[in-house]
């Protein structure tokens, strides 16, 4: 028991000297997540899915939680047991557990969402190859706490999820004109009247719904998230040049 | 300050400008064969094609900060223009014409850098992207050829009526679009072969795909674009080693195939002067910022696109493939460049032999 | 030296083992839990299907309690053996539904669930698979067009036999804009199938068993 | 069931042993990285850095403690070598004003030197030669540009020249003229303009 | 020399009529030599000040030996060759050395560098002469046999001396001494001469007039050159397009072939083809031999020099007339009598044009040498050296300002005319992202500068002018990257030195700590004696943070024996670079070579 306390003191000295809000510390890891360090759009990780899947809203949709998920899962086993493992054994140790975690979500969407496994098909067992889940385990959740890892994966679930929805919308309303097509096969039979008729008589533009459809958008998602990274650092830039001439002016 | 400017001093022989003119000067030929076979949508084509092609990259290279007039200038997106307008259906939609502009010249060539900076032909883009997104109205709006419909007393369209159809879709009274159009040879023998309804005797027969070298019609369009390609060749604007190998390479591998099945391969003059063979050979293939450019380089991308049309045109799920065949060559040209490069002077020859000694 | 690589070996050892057995566990005890409502909805979902082509309040037995398994027959285009599904009404039969290939698609096999009536009317027709063009061929989807269903109550005598053509070969089948192969080849897989359904009326009304009996088993 | 996991524990045991004892036997000490760095950079020594040298600022990009973008001397050149070195970002130069100035030697102004050997200590490469109360002087081919010297010297005697171009050392400047470039049309009359100048007798 | 050939020597030279190779690439240019080569050679006015830079040639500069205020005889040597790829100066014209500093030097930089001003006294006034062989010019009769007997007297090495002597550098443009680049062909056994006459630049004609009016002066001087490498065989290659030349060079050898059988001398007519003139594409027309790249002509046992070379060492052997002048075309539509002159050398270029008559309205350009691998003059105060064998002055619609560059389409119009079958697309790319190492792998330094690339390019990029900057940028990477290993290699001396310093003066200090430790202990001792054995623990205490000291030395010592053993390596290393070194000077050198066209 001595040591426990020991342990006690040590968070409470550490605790006293700086202890930054729930806010400040949370704040950085949604950031991350959703924007700054956004699975897809900054790592360019779990393309693979991503550009496969995404040719409805729902498929996109259904992917995106079922990818959240897992991430959530690894990354909070993998917080819990970050101080047993070992370096050398720190990959295989992750890897079985979000096999595992993978594995167990398959099954549970086999039974419970039968149709929406059925679309989705292959690319579940997949998510298991997604780097942007071991990547998180890697770069996050083995050094921090349970609770943020599982904010963190909630997060980078939530923009990998995002993105993916963008995505699907892209591609199903130029594609096929509907949003929220096959809605049944995800929130059953009672929520058909969620598909939406974006433009009725459509032909359809086949390009967006096959997969260079999705390259093709992904990079025009790539390619405005750009464009708003270069606006915010013009705008920082101009505004240190600002200070920058103000400041003779203090020193004279 | 004085500024160091190096050696040559000589004037330039040629500029890009005249080139890409040039080129499109001998495509005309072919253009005007092409106009009295298929009729004026052709020609309507052609123009749409141009005015959207010149209004896309002008509005993009603003976008891009780039001198307009410098780069209007240098012509590229008029031949592109041209390609698109022949390679259409003489009766598309002017909106299968936009969209195929826009796909060539905004996101093939100036997302890429504009150009000398796109990896892929932007003509053979806009046409493969048009081809998967709108399958029906890129192999449907095909007019029967001039010879055919003379002989079957099938209908045409004026000029005027042409414009009415392609521009508000409003077809004359008591004409429908069935009537008008026809398979192509191509698609002919690709759906006879496929489904083995019926031999290539038959189809000859039958008498509405074979004409005297290749396919009815096209056969002259593509005798036109010989005669400018080879003209071309001789004036040194191109090398002989991408067209001469595609066709070779075609011609080899229909003749090859032909010998074991009579039955439902054409022979190779039809391969060779049906669809956009011709085309593809002389004005396709040869465009110098997706091509091979080692001599070697540009063999084996020749004969590689020859292969792989002769590839999807049997096997494939499209009736022609100059497009996929060029993408996909395309692709390679990095990679052959690199594999195939001469020999230096003074440099060991176990490596390489001397290979381009004229 | 040595025993510090032989601790740290059998460390990780014993650490890899154990999340190995943890996570193994995890998957096996979900697959345990999950399997019967795995298979259930599995059945829920072909049951379905079949539905979509023989209506559900026009026979009283379970689909996939009576099925009926035939050998290959050229008319159904299948190698190997077919499942037949019998739909009853109490001691009628109403209905029988199997899947037919058509070998003559524009690129690969098309692959067709078809419901056929006692009466030999076409009770229903759906593509399970095929690989034909988008936004060419793919017309013979549902989900793409109505196409399939202009199938419903025809029979092979109406419309007369010639008739079972596409409209550009001289039948009464819509042909779609630049595709003939396709829906040629569907209309060619459905009168074979009606086809083959005259041919076997009374047999493919049998039960397994009898079946067995009087034509030789199919399970081998 | 329980065959399955304990097949898997058997595997995962194996893999243990192996990864444990590969931990160990196949460790790599240090990385040569620092000297790969330490190469590229240009040996100054002038601290511009922070660093007290070449060699502590290539230890400290190593380690990853400083990014690659603080040697003036080196300048965009060096930068950009870095980053293919270390596959990272090439960041622009972290202060702009002084990557403009080309290359420079001191020289020591005979007539002040008053000969304190302040600047002598503060070589970081010996290049400047003297003895107390004497003249001191810098071999021009060893000195880097550093400017430490600079500051030391009491009675302000040290500048710093531009290294001077010769035929032997002048490169040929990189063509600046291309459609994209709004300014090129500016050179081009330019470039008349001089040869215009200079014909005019 | 003018006598008609005798049947039996046309046929046994047309029965040697060689096969011809050709060279890969290569372009067809409009000659434009007409302009200029049908005007006998006039001769340059003596300016009234001379300005010679002391560095006409590669390699070292010459060592000044004239005092400003010297007077100086024509011929009079102003600078010895300073080393072993060095070559003398002399003065061009009598008079008075006014200065020596700075000047603008006709060089692509517009750098100045070290010239000799001399203002001429017009007396022309020359030293005197030694020649090995009187010039038996005027002795009509035995002529031949005369001269003949002449060199076969000579040793090769008096030769090579007197060449040496007389500052004689490579015309063509590469400006190597001649002697030092004979000596090693002597050395290497080369068995082939091959004599450069192709002229292949358009404008230029200096080559051209020189073969057509002084044809006897070009051949003794090939005898000579022979003579001085041993070589078995004399090879002249000519471009086709100039016959008469080519007739007047024929007449004059078949008096010389048919003499003596030993001085077989070959003259071929080679196809008229850009850059025909190279050295390396020469010797691949003529013998189908490649010089092997990074090599030299002599690796393959061949040597190689121009025409005007010849003469001048005919000059500089039977007139003893140091290489004060040369030819020098002047030409260009804005020159109003477009001629060939002879230059005394550092003669103000302003001088000449204004005496082949400037048209000034019609000036744009002014280029030195030739529109294909000149450079435009930064200034016409500049002087004539050696290397000037054109001034080029064109007006506005005659050479192109370049458009500015279009992108590259890659059309590979390039590579198919480069003679070195280069990939010059791919060598651009890497110029432009400043790729050194990936330029290197595309043979940049295999590229002559021909210009061949540039001229073809329908985008206009400036081709040369990148290969040029890349070389250069390379170059100057060496250069920092050697020094930066002598300032490491200082640095890492200074701080042992430190170090070293720091540690004595520890010792030093740990020393007179010790001393006083023992001295304090001896007195504790003596006092403690008296109180007992209980404190005699402290001892082994103290002896104990000695031995550590010790020990603390011991490992400063190995570690320092190690620093040296490391020193050691760095030594070696900097033995590979100055390998390295080595290495560029002799690209360089042999790229020189390779200039001369």
């Amino acid at each position: 028991m001595p040591k426990t306390e020991a342990l006690n003191t040590t968070e409470e000295i550490s605790s006293t000297e700086v202890k930054p809000s729930f806010i400040e510390e949370y704040a950085p890891i949604a950031k991350d997540g959703l924007w700054d360090n956004n699975a897809v759009f900054a790592q360019m990780l779990g393309l693979c899915p991503l550009l496969a899947v995404s040719n409805t809203v729902i498929n996109a949709l259904g992917l995106g939680i079922a990818t959240m998920m897992v991430l959530i899962i690894s990354n909070m086993s993998v917080s819990l047991i970050r101080n047993i493992v070992r370096p050398e054994i720190r990959l295989p140790v992750f890897v079985v557990i979000i096999a595992s975690a993978v594995t167990a979500i398959e099954l549970v969407m086999h039974a419970w969402f039968h149709e929406l496994y059925l679309v989705l098909g292959i690319f579940i067992p997949l998510i298991v190859t997604n780097c942007a889940i071991i990547a998180r385990a890697e770069a996050f959740a083995s050094k921090n706490t349970l609770g943020k890892s599982f904010f963190d994966g909630l997060m980078m679930g939530l923009g990998f999820t995002l993105v993916l929805v963008a995505l699907g919308t892209m591609r199903e309303v130029i594609g096929m004109g509907t949003l929220f097509s096959n809605a049944h096969i995800m929130f059953g039979n009672g929520m058909q009247w969620l598909t939406i008729e974006v433009f009725s008589d459509y032909d359809g533009f086949l390009l967006a719904i096959l997969p260079p459809g999705a390259f093709i958008g992904l990079a025009f998602l790539l390619a405005g998230r750009n464009y708003i990274k270069i606006k915010q650092k013009n705008k920082k830039k101009r505004q240190k040049q600002q200070d920058l001439k103000l400041e003779p002016g203090i020193i004279s | 300050m004085f500024l160091a400017q190096s050696s040559p001093f000589l004037k330039p022989e040629l500029s890009v400008s005249k080139m890409m003119l040039v080129v499109t000067m001998l495509m005309i030929p072919g253009v005007l064969t092409a106009i009295y076979v298929f009729g004026y949508g052709v020609l309507v084509n052609i123009i749409l094609a141009i005015i959207f092609a010149l209004t896309f990259e002008a509005i993009t290279l603003y976008l891009r900060r780039r001198p307009i007039a410098v780069y209007l200038k240098d012509k590229s997106a008029l031949l592109t223009a041209v390609i698109i307008g022949v390679a259409l259906p003489p009766l598309a939609p002017w909106w299968l014409t936009f969209v195929g502009l826009f796909f060539a010249i905004v996101i093939a060539k100036q997302l890429y850098g504009g150009l000398g900076y796109n990896t892929f032909n932007p003509a053979m883009v806009a046409y493969a992207i048009l081809l998967i997104s709108f399958p029906a109205e890129m192999t449907t709006y095909w007019q029967t050829p001039a010879m055919l419909a003379s002989q079957f007393e099938g209908q045409t369209l004026s000029l005027l009526e042409t414009i009415n159809f392609q521009l508000f879709a409003q077809l004359p009274a008591g004409m429908t679009i069935d009537a008008l159009t026809s398979a192509t040879p191509l698609d002919i023998v690709r759906t006879a072969v496929l489904n083995g309804s019926a031999t290539i005797d038959e189809i000859h027969a039958e008498g509405n795909a074979f004409g005297m070298l290749g396919g009815i019609g096209t056969e002259w369009v593509n005798l036109a674009f010989l005669a400018g390609g080879l003209f071309m060749m001789r004036k040194g604007l191109i090398s002989w080693h991408i067209p001469i190998s595609l066709l070779a390479t075609l011609g080899f591998l229909s003749l090859l195939f032909g010998s074991f099945e009579l039955d439902s391969n054409p022979s190779p003059l039809f391969h060779l002067f049906s669809g956009a063979t011709m085309l593809g050979a002389f004005f396709i293939a040869t465009d110098p910022v997706t091509a091979s450019t080692t001599p070697r380089g540009r063999v084996i991308y020749g004969a590689g696109i020859g292969a792989l049309i002769y590839i999807i045109r049997t096997w494939g799920g499209y009736p022609d493939a100059i497009a996929f065949a060029v993408l996909l060559m395309n692709m390679c040209a990095p990679l052959l460049d690199y594999y195939t490069q001469p020999r230096v002077y003074g440099h060991k020859a176990d490596e390489r032999d001397d290979e381009e000694a004229s | 030296m040595k025993a510090t690589i032989l601790r740290n070996m059998m460390m990780s050892a014993v650490l890899l083992a154990g999340f190995g057995g943890l996570g193994t566990a995890l998957v096996m005890m979900t697959f345990e839990a999950t399997k019967e409502k795995i298979a259930a909805s599995e059945k829920a979902n072909l049951l379905k299907n079949l539905n979509n082509i023989i209506p559900p309040d026009s026979y009283t037995n379970n689909l996939l309690d009576n099925t009926l398994v035939v050998p290959a027959a050229s008319q159904l285009g299948n190698k190997g053996p077919t499942i037949i599904y019998q739909a009853w009404q109490e001691k009628k039969p109403v209905a029988v539904a199997f899947s037919v290939v058509a070998h003559d698609g524009y690129t690969g096999n098309i692959k067709l669930l078809i419901a056929i009536k006692a009466s030999g009317n076409v009770s229903g027709v759906r593509v399970i698979s095929h690989k034909e063009t988008p936004g060419l061929g793919d017309k013979i989807e549902i989900e793409k067009s109505n196409w399939i269903l202009s199938f419903n109550d025809k029979n092979l005598e109406i419309p007369a036999r010639q008739k079972w053509k596409v409209k550009k070969d001289g039948g009464v089948f819509d042909q779609f804009t630049g595709a003939t192969i396709t829906p040629r080849a569907v209309v060619n897989a459905v009168y074979r199938a009606l086809d083959y359904y005259k041919y076997n009326e009374k047999k493919l009304f049998l039960d397994q068993a009898k079946y067995d009996q009087l034509y030789g088993s199919t399970s081998q | 069931m329980l065959f399955g996991i304990l097949a898997f524990i058997a595997l995962a045991s194996v893999f243990g042993l192996v990864l444990g004892y590969a931990a160990i036997a196949f460790k790599v000490e240090s990385s040569p990285v620092v000297e790969q760095i330490d190469a590229l950079l240009p040996q100054t020594q002038c601290g511009q850095c922070s660093f007290a040298g070449c060699h502590p600022y290539a230890e400290a990009i190593a380690a990853g403690e400083a990014p690659i973008n603080l040697c003036p001397p080196g300048g965009e050149n060096l930068i950009q070598s870095l980053a293919d070195l270390l596959d990272v970002e090439v960041l622009p130069m972290d202060d702009e004003e002084d990557s403009l100035q080309g290359p420079t030697v001191a020289i020591i102004i005979e007539e002040t030197c008053i000969g304190c050997t302040l600047c002598i200590q503060a070589c970081p490469v010996d290049a400047i030669l003297g003895a107390a109360k004497q003249m001191h002087t810098v071999i021009e081919s060893e000195c880097t540009g550093c400017e430490l010297c600079v500051a030391p010297c009491p009675v302000d005697c040290i500048e710093m020249i531009p290294v001077k171009q010769t035929v032997k050392n002048w490169r040929w400047p990189e063509p600046q003229y291309n459609a994209n470039n709004k300014e090129a049309e500016s050179i081009f009359t330019t470039l008349d303009h001089v040869l215009a100048e200079n014909i005019r007798p | 020399m003018s006598q008609p050939l005798p049947a039996s020597i046309t046929r046994t030279i047309k029965d040697t009529l060689r096969h011809l190779w050709s060279f890969p690439g290569g372009i067809k240019l409009s000659g434009h030599k007409s302009l200029s080569n049908h005007q006998p050679i006039s001769t340059a006015k003596i300016a009234k000040q001379l300005i010679i830079p002391l560095s006409q040639h590669i390699g070292h500069a010459s060592e000044p030996i004239v005092k400003v205020g010297d007077k100086v005889l024509k011929g009079q040597i102003l600078g010895y060759a300073s080393g072993p790829v060095s070559a003398p100066v002399h003065a061009s014209g009598s008079g008075t050395v006014v200065a020596i500093e700075e000047h603008l030097i006709p060089h692509p930089s517009g750098l100045s560098a070290l010239c000799v001003f001399i203002d001429t006294d017009g007396y022309e006034q020359w030293i005197e002469c030694s020649p090995l062989i009187s010039d038996s010019s005027s002795t009509d009769d035995n002529q031949e046999a005369v001269t003949h007997r002449s060199i076969a007297t000579l040793s090769s090495h008096q030769i090579n001396q007197q060449i040496a002597n007389a500052g004689v550098v490579g015309l063509g443009g590469a400006l190597y001494p001649s002697a030092a680049k004979l000596n090693t062909a002597e050395k290497m056994h080369a068995d082939t001469l091959i004599i450069n006459a192709a002229e292949c630049e358009p404008y230029i004609t200096c080559d051209d007039v020189l073969m057509r009016q002084r044809p006897e002066e070009v051949i003794l001087g090939i005898l000579l050159l022979k003579k001085v490498i041993g070589a078995k065989k004399c090879l002249i290659g000519i471009e086709n397009n100039k016959p008469e030349a080519y007739q007047a060079l024929l007449n004059t050898i078949s008096g010389y072939n048919n003499s003596h059988t030993d001085a077989q001398i070959e003259i071929v007519q080679v196809p008229t083809l850009y850059p025909a003139g190279g050295e390396k594409q020469l010797i691949q027309v003529l013998t189908g031999r490649e010089v092997p790249s990074q090599g030299l002509p002599m690796d393959i046992g061949i040597i190689c020099h121009n025409v005007a070379t010849a003469a001048a060492v005919y000059h500089a052997v039977y007139r003893g007339e140091p290489l004060i002048s040369r030819i020098v075309t002047i030409t260009g539509s804005a020159i109003k009598q477009p001629q060939n002159m002879e230059v005394p050398l550092g003669t103000p270029i302003r001088d000449i044009l204004n005496q082949a008559g400037l048209d000034e309205n019609k000036v744009e350009k002014i280029i030195m040498g030739g529109p294909m691998m000149g450079f435009s003059l930064p200034s016409i105060d500049t002087p004539v050296t050696k290397a000037t064998n054109c001034i080029l002055v064109s007006e506005k619609s005659e050479l192109a300002t370049p458009p500015p560059a279009m992108p590259c389409i890659r059309c590979a119009r390039c590579s198919d005319s480069c003679p070195m079958s280069l990939l010059p697309q791919q060598m651009y790319w890497y110029a432009k992202a400043r790729d050194l190492e990936k330029v290197q792998d595309y043979n940049i330094f295999d590229c002559i500068e021909c210009g061949c690339c540039s001229y073809v390019c329908p985008s206009n990029i400036p081709l040369v002018q990148y290969f040029r900057y890349a070389k250069t940028e390379i170059w100057d990477d060496e250069r920092e990257r050697n020094k930066a290993n002598i300032a490491r290699d200082r640095h890492e001396f200074r701080k042992e030195r430190l170090e070293k310093a720091k540690q004595a003066k520890a010792e030093a200090a740990r020393l007179r700590k010790e001393k006083l430790a023992k001295k304090k202990a001896l007195d504790a001792e003596q006092a403690k004696e008296k109180e007992g054995l209980s404190q005699s623990n402290d001892n082994p205490a103290k002896s104990s943070s000695a031995d550590l000291i010790q020990e603390a030395i011991a490992r400063a010592k190995a570690k320092k024996a190690q620093q040296q053993s490391q020193k050691k390596n760095t030594d070696n290393l900097s033995e590979a670079q100055q390998k390295k070194i080595d290495e560029v000077n002799e690209r360089r050198r042999k790229k020189a070579d390779s200039e001369e066209i």
